[in-house]
C-alpha cells in the first residue's frame, strides 16, 4: 500500500466514522504501524487545514476525527436548520420595546409598565441574545437592569440605539425628564465612586 | 338476448399459441383502461373497433383467425356495454364487465411481471456497486438559540405605541431616578464581612447578637446579616446555638484574606 | 466570495450534513445561484475522483451527498465492523423494480403484479431505506404508498429516475398503435366535454 492508497483509505475510514476513531483499529484494518498512521493523519490533517478545506482531521488522544471546517459552522447552521426563524409575538415584541426605549430597566419596571408578569418574556429575550444583563440596581433587592444588544440592533437593522424610530411625542417630554434624572443621578454615582473604598463614609452618615 | 359464451381466460391465453396479436387489442385496451384513468363503460367501443380494424387492414398478412376472435371479444365488449347503459342495475352485466376487467388486468398484470423480472438483472448489477458507497451519519449542529428573524424597525414603534396606548401614554418613572434617594451604599457588605473577621481574629468567639451592637440603622443591621450569611456560605465562619444564644466562631487561624462577596454593598 | 471559499463552504456543508443535501439549500445559504453552487459541486465531485480521495461527491436529482469511496468500503466496513449489506434476493429486487418503475404504488398494487403476499419484502426495503412511505392513495381504505428514496439512487449508482435502464417496451407497432388510439380517444373525449353538460346525449347514443 503505498502512501496515496493509504491517505485514501483513512479519508474514507475518518469520513464514514463521524466519530473519533481509535489509531489502533486503523492500524488493525490496514495492517500498518501506529506510527505510519499517524503521520499519515497528520498528513491529511495539515492538508486540510493549509488548503483551507471545509474538512479539518483533530487528534484526540489516541483517536483521529474527521469534522467540519469550524469556519463553516454558520453556513452549515443555517443550511441544516431547516427552521425558518421564529418571529417574536407580541407581547415579546413589546417587553423588547420597552428595554429597548428605556433602557436599562427592571423586570419590575417592565411589569410596571405592561400589569402583568413578564418574568418568562425576559427570559425568552435573554435566550435569544436579544438582551442581555446591565448590572444590578442600588435599590433595596438590588434588581437585575436589562439593556439590549447587538443582535438586537442587527434584527432591526439599526446601526444603533440612536435610529430607533421616534417615540410619540407625549412621552417624549417624559423621557427627556427621565435623561435629566438620569444625567443628575450619574454625577451622584460619579461622586460617590471617587470616594476611596478603603476609607468609607462613616456609618450611619446619610443613611437615614 | 342470450348472452353469447365467451371465456376470457381463453382470449388471455391465446398468447401462448400461434395467436401472439391478441397481444395488441387486449394491450391496447388495457393501456386506454389504465393510462388513460377512464371506465370501460366510457369507451366508446365502435371506435375502438373501428381503430383496431383499420390496423388490421393495412397489415400485409391479415390473420383472420385473429381478427375474427377480435371481433368476438369487442361484440361482447358492445353487448355488456350496451346492457350496463340500457339499465344500470343489470348485475349480470355488472359482473360480467367486472370479469372482464379482472381479466384484462391480470393480463397487464402479467406483462408487466415479465418486464420487471426482466429488469432485475441489471438493477442486481448496479447495486453490487452502489451499495459501496457509504454515508456518514449528520454531524451533530449546536443548537443556536440567537435571533435571527429581521424585522422592520417600524415593528419596534408599533409595539411600544400599543403598550403607550394602554397605559394612556403615562410610564412609571424610572427606577433609576430613584436611586439617588432611596439607593445609597453607605455600607458595603464586604467591608461589614471583613471587619468581622476581624473582631474574630482578635477575639476568638464572639455573640452573634453582639455583632449588631454598634448597628445604628436598619441598613447597617441588614449589612452585618448579609456579611454574616457570606461568611458562612464561603465557610469562614461557623454558628453554633441556639436562636436565642448564638456563638459565631472564625473557621480559618489566619486573618481575614479575600474576601469575595456576592452581595457588594448594602 | 471566491471560488476557493465556496468550495471550502460547501464541502464543510455536505460532509456535516451527510445526508443528500438540496442544491436549492446550498443556494439560499451561500446566496449564490443554481449553476454556480452546482458546478463548484461538480468541480469537487470531479477532483475526488481524479485525485482518488476517500471520499465521493454523488448527485441524486437535485441533490449533492458526500460518501465514502466504494474502493474504500472494505476496510471502512472492516473498521467499522459493518458487514456489506447482503446482496437483494429476487423477490427483493422484484418488488424494488416495481416501486421504481411504478412509483407511487400501493401494496396491493404490487402484490396483483407479482400473484403473491409481499408485505415482508416491502418491510425489508423499508428497513433498508430503499423506499420510503409516499402518502396514502386516496380510496376506500387509505392504503399506503411507496416511492423510492435517495439512498435507492446512490445504491443503483442513479442520479435521477431517468436513468433507470428502459423497461423492455412493447413492439413498435404496437407503440404505434397505442399512439393512434390515444388521439383517437382524446378527440373522441374532447368532442364529449364540448357537449353542454346540462343536456348529455341519449343513453347509448354514439356507442355503437
Amino acid at each position: 500500500m503505498d502512501l496515496k492508497e493509504l491517505e485514501s483509505a483513512i479519508e474514507g475510514i475518518l469520513f464514514a466514522a463521524g466519530d473519533p476513531v481509535p489509531v489502533e483499529r486503523i492500524c488493525l484494518t490496514l495492517g500498518q504501524d501506529r506510527d505510519t498512521v499517524d503521520s499519515v493523519c497528520q498528513r491529511l490533517a495539515d492538508y486540510y487545514s493549509y488548503e483551507r478545506r471545509g474538512i479539518r482531521l483533530v487528534h484526540l488522544e489516541a483517536s483521529w476525527q474527521m469534522c467540519s471546517a469550524p469556519e463553516q459552522a454558520a453556513y452549515i447552521r443555517k443550511t441544516l436548520e431547516n427552521r425558518r426563524p421564529a418571529k417574536l409575538s407580541q407581547p415579546a415584541l413589546e417587553v423588547l420595546a420597552i428595554i429597548a426605549y428605556f433602557q436599562p430597566v427592571t423586570r419590575a419596571y417592565i411589569e410596571q409598565i405592561r400589569g402583568v408578569d413578564s418574568s418568562y418574556t425576559v427570559g425568552l429575550l435573554l435566550e435569544r441574545e436579544l438582551i442581555c444583563e446591565a448590572g444590578r440596581l442600588s435599590v433595596p433587592g438590588r434588581p437585575m437592569q436589562f439593556k439590549t444588544t447587538k443582535t438586537f440592533l442587527r434584527s432591526f437593522g439599526l446601526a444603533s440605539l440612536d435610529d430607533l424610530p421616534e417615540l410619540p411625542s407625549a412621552t417624549q417630554e417624559e423621557a427627556q425628564l427621565t435623561m435629566q434624572l438620569e444625567s443628575a443621578l450619574q454625577r451622584l454615582q460619579q461622586a460617590e465612586t471617587e470616594e476611596p473604598e478603603e476609607a468609607p463614609p462613616p456609618e450611619g452618615e446619610g443613611s437615614e | 338476448m342470450e348472452a353469447p359464451i365467451y371465456h376470457l381466460d381463453k382470449v388471455v391465453k391465446a398468447k401462448q399459441e400461434d395467436m401472439e396479436d391478441f397481444d395488441g387489442p387486449l394491450d391496447l385496451i388495457l393501456h386506454l383502461l389504465s393510462k388513460n384513468k377512464i371506465e370501460i363503460r366510457d369507451i366508446v367501443i365502435s371506435d375502438l373497433l373501428d381503430q383496431y380494424l383499420d390496423w388490421m387492414a393495412r397489415r400485409e398478412k391479415l390473420n383472420l383467425e385473429v381478427a375474427s376472435e377480435f371481433v368476438t371479444m369487442a361484440a361482447h365488449l358492445v353487448y355488456i356495454k350496451t346492457r350496463m347503459l340500457l339499465s344500470i342495475d343489470d348485475e349480470v352485466a355488472m359482473s360480467e364487465m367486472e370479469e372482464l376487467m379482472a381479466a384484462l388486468e391480470e393480463h397487464k398484470s402479467q406483462e408487466t411481471y415479465v418486464k420487471i423480472k426482466d429488469v432485475t438483472g441489471p438493477l442486481s448489477g448496479r447495486y453490487e456497486f452502489g451499495r459501496d458507497y457509504l454515508a456518514k451519519p449528520p454531524e451533530p449542529v449546536k443548537a443556536d438559540n440567537t435571533y435571527r428573524y429581521v424585522h422592520d424597525r417600524g415593528d419596534l414603534l408599533s409595539a411600544i405605541r400599543s403598550v403607550l396606548a394602554r397605559t394612556d401614554s403615562r410610564l412609571p418613572p424610572p427606577a433609576a431616578a430613584f436611586e439617588g434617594i432611596v439607593g445609597r451604599e453607605p455600607y458595603p457588605v464586604a467591608d461589614k464581612a471583613r471587619s468581622i473577621l476581624d473582631r474574630l481574629v482578635q477575639f476568638g468567639v464572639a455573640r452573634f447578637r453582639a455583632l449588631f451592637k454598634t448597628s445604628r440603622s436598619r441598613s447597617e443591621v441588614v449589612a452585618t446579616f448579609l456579611a454574616i450569611l457570606e461568611l458562612c456560605k464561603a465557610n469562614r465562619i461557623h454558628l453554633a446555638g441556639t436562636a436565642e444564644d448564638c456563638t459565631v466562631t472564625s473557621t480559618v487561624d489566619d486573618g481575614p484574606g479575600e474576601i469575595d462577596v456576592t452581595v457588594e454593598s448594602y
